[in-house]
């Protein structure tokens, strides 16, 4: 866990690493498991499985809409698909299959959105991915997981592949240090209480959780004691736990590499209709953004410890 | 998620008018070509009796696509497939997706016609809470393989089921009907360069090619021509066929997988509306609903 | 002006044709005016466009992400596209070229979503246009209008001809009596105040503004004074407004024809961080829809006067 | 929204090593073709140096599909195309997209060549606010007609273009570069079916044929042959050319429009990496970032 270390020892790993070991895995006693790409096993991170399963690997070139039909039929044959692409081009040059087929046919099958929120920085808004948590939300009977660390990522890829139902995930390629405690267990609709706090409440995701546990310390030192939940699913949200942090303490600050309408929207709507609390959102909202390396862009935006404590303090009046 | 099983279908029977189906299942087996082509033929006056009645009744449907499809459905579900009733939890089974899903009425009057349906359950058509609305939803009916409707989804889904069956190394077959308009999605290209190139020579890929879409000829619009040499440059063995002759089409589907190991593309000619004289390819029926006038006359041209 | 009619007494407009009529009047004396269609010309009621200027009638047959292309090639070369297609397959299947294409690339192009929300009914949840809404409005630099009768729907339209930027209407085709009063101007992020009321706000838009006026009469039988505001723009939304009900008034009930993180969600996110007040949404919530016409949806999931009085009764614990 | 224009790049020229570039201009008019050949020669010569350089100070960039397509955009912007930068203005000025946007760096500096960017500019290359990321936006650069990046988008916007030029009965033309990879993208079938049944004869496709996608051969990953025979099929008047050999390049330019009355397509066989030995034909170079020591190669190869 990393909020012993400071953010110069930390470790920082590619989730994309967990994703390919843990499909390995599986699929060396899941013969019904196979993975299809758009011309992205590189960007997959998918060598090692290519390798130990070529025969598996339906690579249909660069071509995201016959991808996502793909995967369903090859689900309606019997397989497990885990259709694996660059975030972007999963989401919005396949939405329509998303919708239909894969949710609205509720067939079992994984989409794994990589490199997704700004993690392409530098090639520019084409290639970054932060609507998709503000889409995919919406979409019935889709479960929508976003890991924090490399444990989380192998934890989520085995629940999908056991889950009879459509599921996005996304695996972050910006590094990030381990997060969650030994012995976690991830579950859709569970978040991880990762400090405990009773002014204000951080509700991070994904690569944002360690920026939520570093403002919590900065907000420490001002003496406001924050609270931070991790959120590995947007949908299912964890209502309770959101609820609570809304009566307990004085406001809610959403953190995520995404539009605001993501995570930030998902809680909102939850609040408002069950227990109207302040809230700030950390994230980037109504823009394109300019050029510049993801961390840059993170900075740019705010997606910091110094700015999601801004947030925190902003929410409270102080 | 609200899951809609738990809805009950609120139908009155009264209310829906309709006449019955006779289900006459599947071309029994031992039956010369003569007695499987008649038998379709019968099967296939029927379904078109029955659907009408249908589109009629609702209100909604899209008649003209639906009897230019319909022979070829009936030829697939009562003698081409290896799909029966019984047979729906075997993996080998053959697959049958209606990528033209608007044409859903003829599939769900051949699915009752081969047994997948009860005959009963046509009158919920369209109706609140229907399993049966207007493009075929796989959650909702057991037959169904892929929930379709918005075009250009159910051939690359076709070509993932083949790809299953290829990596299983099985004998199943998988059958997908594409309308001409609807070969101007690009996704179908995607999905044909994919099967042509990974050798799924257990796919077919049926094109109802009536000339018409919803608004006009396929000519007038986004022109295919030449479709034959386009789908052969994408890898397939192209086959051409009269899509209303029974016959034909069973030495066709006979004829799946083919020996050069590529994909077929059957090119079946067929007419929108037909064989009805006011809506031959006439494309004012894309999605006409008959009066009870031109019912009875369809009806008398049905006898 | 229907607040005075009765239900029964009210003549019900399909909008369609008020957007054609518009459109032909533009384009008569804007020669850069062009449709851009996928062989919808019958489902957009083009009829009347397609015979006066056959020539400006680009129909690239049923190829939606080669149309939204061609519409912002069309913007290049000088002309002023409305690209016209089914709501659910405009947005859903050109999702992409819609990001890229028109917002990214900020053209001036329209994108007209015929048909939306649920008008096509029995067809199913693969030609429903629910998500639109949610989707749609997190995009930068897109103007998102969903206009509550025919005279809206046409000032849209031009407003949208003259707006130098991407603009996406719906334009309703089941049937809309008038709403909007004598002299009305259009505004993008100005909500119209039908109805005042100190209780509670009802905020509706397009085809759900009648049946939020519908609503205010029912609880006014109940001694409960509701403000109706109707909101043409979905984004940008009419802030200054929204704030004023959450203060004046003891809740707020959004209403719309769509997923209910559309106008729902973009109102939550609003008032969580400016002023937070408990909210209901009358709307399509995480769920596929059952067969059903548009009108049997409608009273179905709640989207009728008494769902509408039900939610506000509901936010006002009455 | 916040417009990006009110941010100033933060750059730093100090920071960003970089040789400069000598801007050559256009070919001179009443050149004499090999003066032309020459000129445009020495031009691709010095934009693959001034690129080298740019991806290697960025640590980002695609020199493999850049090098390939280099040899026709300097022939487009420098003497094909009725397009300079005082005639920006102009609607019936010829148009280029770049439909395969990761080759960026590539086109960005054959702006500069052709005095569309100051050189200096180019210096700003993925930095923090700069105009130049990794895929061109047409908000960013005023030369630039379309954003690209993701895959399958240009083509479309180049057949609207050339749409409206039709529509005005412009003589100008549209150029637009596929890579081959790309043509996996259905768009692009949907948008080709497109020019031709509409007889787009100013549209101008070229296919940077590489044989090389992002992970592996085009033909071990979803083949593209038979590719003239595809776009045959498509309406188009297919062409075929070495993409490296300038006069071949500026011949084919020049028959455009095609006297058939069918859009060009022109298959321009190129090799990834061209002409860098250790690059050449070379996956492993799509979007690999030359090394200080690899840089000094490739440079005395460009000498
Ligand atoms: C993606 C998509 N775009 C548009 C439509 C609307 N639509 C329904 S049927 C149809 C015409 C189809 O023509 P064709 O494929 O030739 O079918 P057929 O003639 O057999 O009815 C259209 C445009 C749709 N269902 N899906
Ligand atoms: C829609 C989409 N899918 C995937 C990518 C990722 N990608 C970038 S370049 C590339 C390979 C392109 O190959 P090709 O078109 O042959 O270009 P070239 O060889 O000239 O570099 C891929 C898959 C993308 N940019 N857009
Ligand atoms: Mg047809
Ligand atoms: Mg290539």
């Amino acid at each position: 866990m990393s909020t012993a270390t400071t953010p110069a020892e930390r470790v920082l790993h590619d989730c994309r690493d967990a994703w390919v070991s843990t499909l390995v895995e599986l699929a060396e006693t899941d013969d019904r498991i196979v993975a299809v790409v758009n011309d992205s096993v590189g960007s997959s991170k998918l060598g090692p499985f290519a390798e130990r399963f070529p025969e598996r690997l339906v690579n249909v070139g660069i071509a995201e809409q016959d991808m996502v039909g793909v995967g369903a039929g090859l689900a309606n044959g019997g397989k497990v698909p885990f259709v694996s692409a660059a975030a972007c081009f999963l989401t919005a040059r396949a939405m329509e299959q998303v919708k239909i087929d894969a949710a609205y046919s509720q067939h079992h099958m994984v989409l794994v959105g990589q490199s997704p929120g700004m993690a392409y920085g530098e090639l520019g808004p084409t290639h970054h991915s932060i609507e998709d948590l503000a889409w995919l939300r919406t979409i019935p009977g889709l479960t929508v997981i976003v890991p924090a660390d490399p444990t989380e990522t192998a934890q989520a890829i085995r629940w999908a592949a056991a889950h009879d139902g459509p599921v996005f995930i996304r695996v972050a390629r910006m590094g990030v240090p381990d997060v969650v405690p030994e012995g976690y267990e991830f579950a859709p609709g569970v978040a991880l209480t990762l400090r405990d706090g009773s002014d204000v409440t951080v509700v991070a995701t994904g690569t944002t959780v360690v920026r939520a546990l570093d403002a919590a310390e900065l907000l420490a030192a001002d003496g406001i004691s924050a609270r931070v939940l991790s959120m590995p699913t947007i949908k299912p949200l964890d209502e309770a736990a959101l609820l609570a942090a809304a009566r307990e303490t004085g406001g809610i600050v959403t953190v995520e590499e995404a539009l605001t309408s993501g995570l930030g929207g998902a809680v909102a709507e939850l609040l408002v209709t069950r227990h109207p609390a302040p809230m700030r959102f950390v994230g980037v909202s109504d823009t394109f953004a300019p050029t510049g390396s993801v961390s840059w862009l993170m900075d740019h935006f705010g997606i910091s410890a110094s700015g999601i404590a801004t947030a925190a303090r902003d929410v409270l009046g102080r | 998620m609200t899951v809609e099983e738990d809805l009950v279908p609120q139908v009155d029977p009264q209310a829906v008018p309709g006449d019955t189906l006779t289900v006459l299942g599947r071309v029994p087996s031992g039956a010369s070509r003569d007695e499987a082509v008649a038998h379709l033929a019968e099967a296939a006056r029927l379904v078109r009796r029955r659907d009408i009645m249908m589109v009629r009744a609702a209100g909604l449907g899209h008649i003209g696509g639906e009897f230019s499809v319909i022979d070829i459905l009936v030829t697939l579900y009562l003698h081409a497939m290896n799909m029966s009733p019984d047979q729906l939890g075997d993996p080998d089974r053959d697959r049958f997706i209606l990528s033209k899903g608007h044409a859903a009425a003829a599939l769900y009057t051949t699915l009752a016609m081969a047994g997948f349906l009860p005959p009963e359950q046509l009158s919920t058509f369209m109706q609140p809470l229907s399993q049966l609305n207007g493009h075929p939803a796989r959650t909702k009916i057991a037959a169904v393989e892929a929930s379709t409707g918005p075009l250009g989804h159910g051939l690359p889904i076709a070509v993932g089921t083949a790809f299953a069956g290829k990596l299983d190394g099985s004998s199943r077959r998988t059958f997908v009907v594409v309308g001409d308009g609807e070969l101007q999605e690009g996704s179908n290209w995607e999905a044909l360069m994919t099967a042509g190139n990974h050798g799924l020579d257990h796919l077919c890929v049926i094109v109802d090619r009536n000339r018409l879409q919803q608004g006009a000829r396929v000519a007038d619009t986004n022109d295919l021509e030449p479709l034959a040499d386009k789908l052969a440059a994408f890898g397939m063995e192209v086959v051409e066929v009269n899509g209303h002759d029974h016959g034909a089409l069973l030495d066709v589907f006979a004829g799946v997988p083919a020996p050069s190991g590529k994909p077929t593309a059957v090119i079946a000619h067929t007419d929108k509306g037909h064989p009805i004289s006011f809506m031959s390819d006439n494309v004012a029926w894309h999605h006409k609903v008959p009066s009870a006038e031109q019912v009875a006359q369809a009806l008398s041209e049905l006898e």
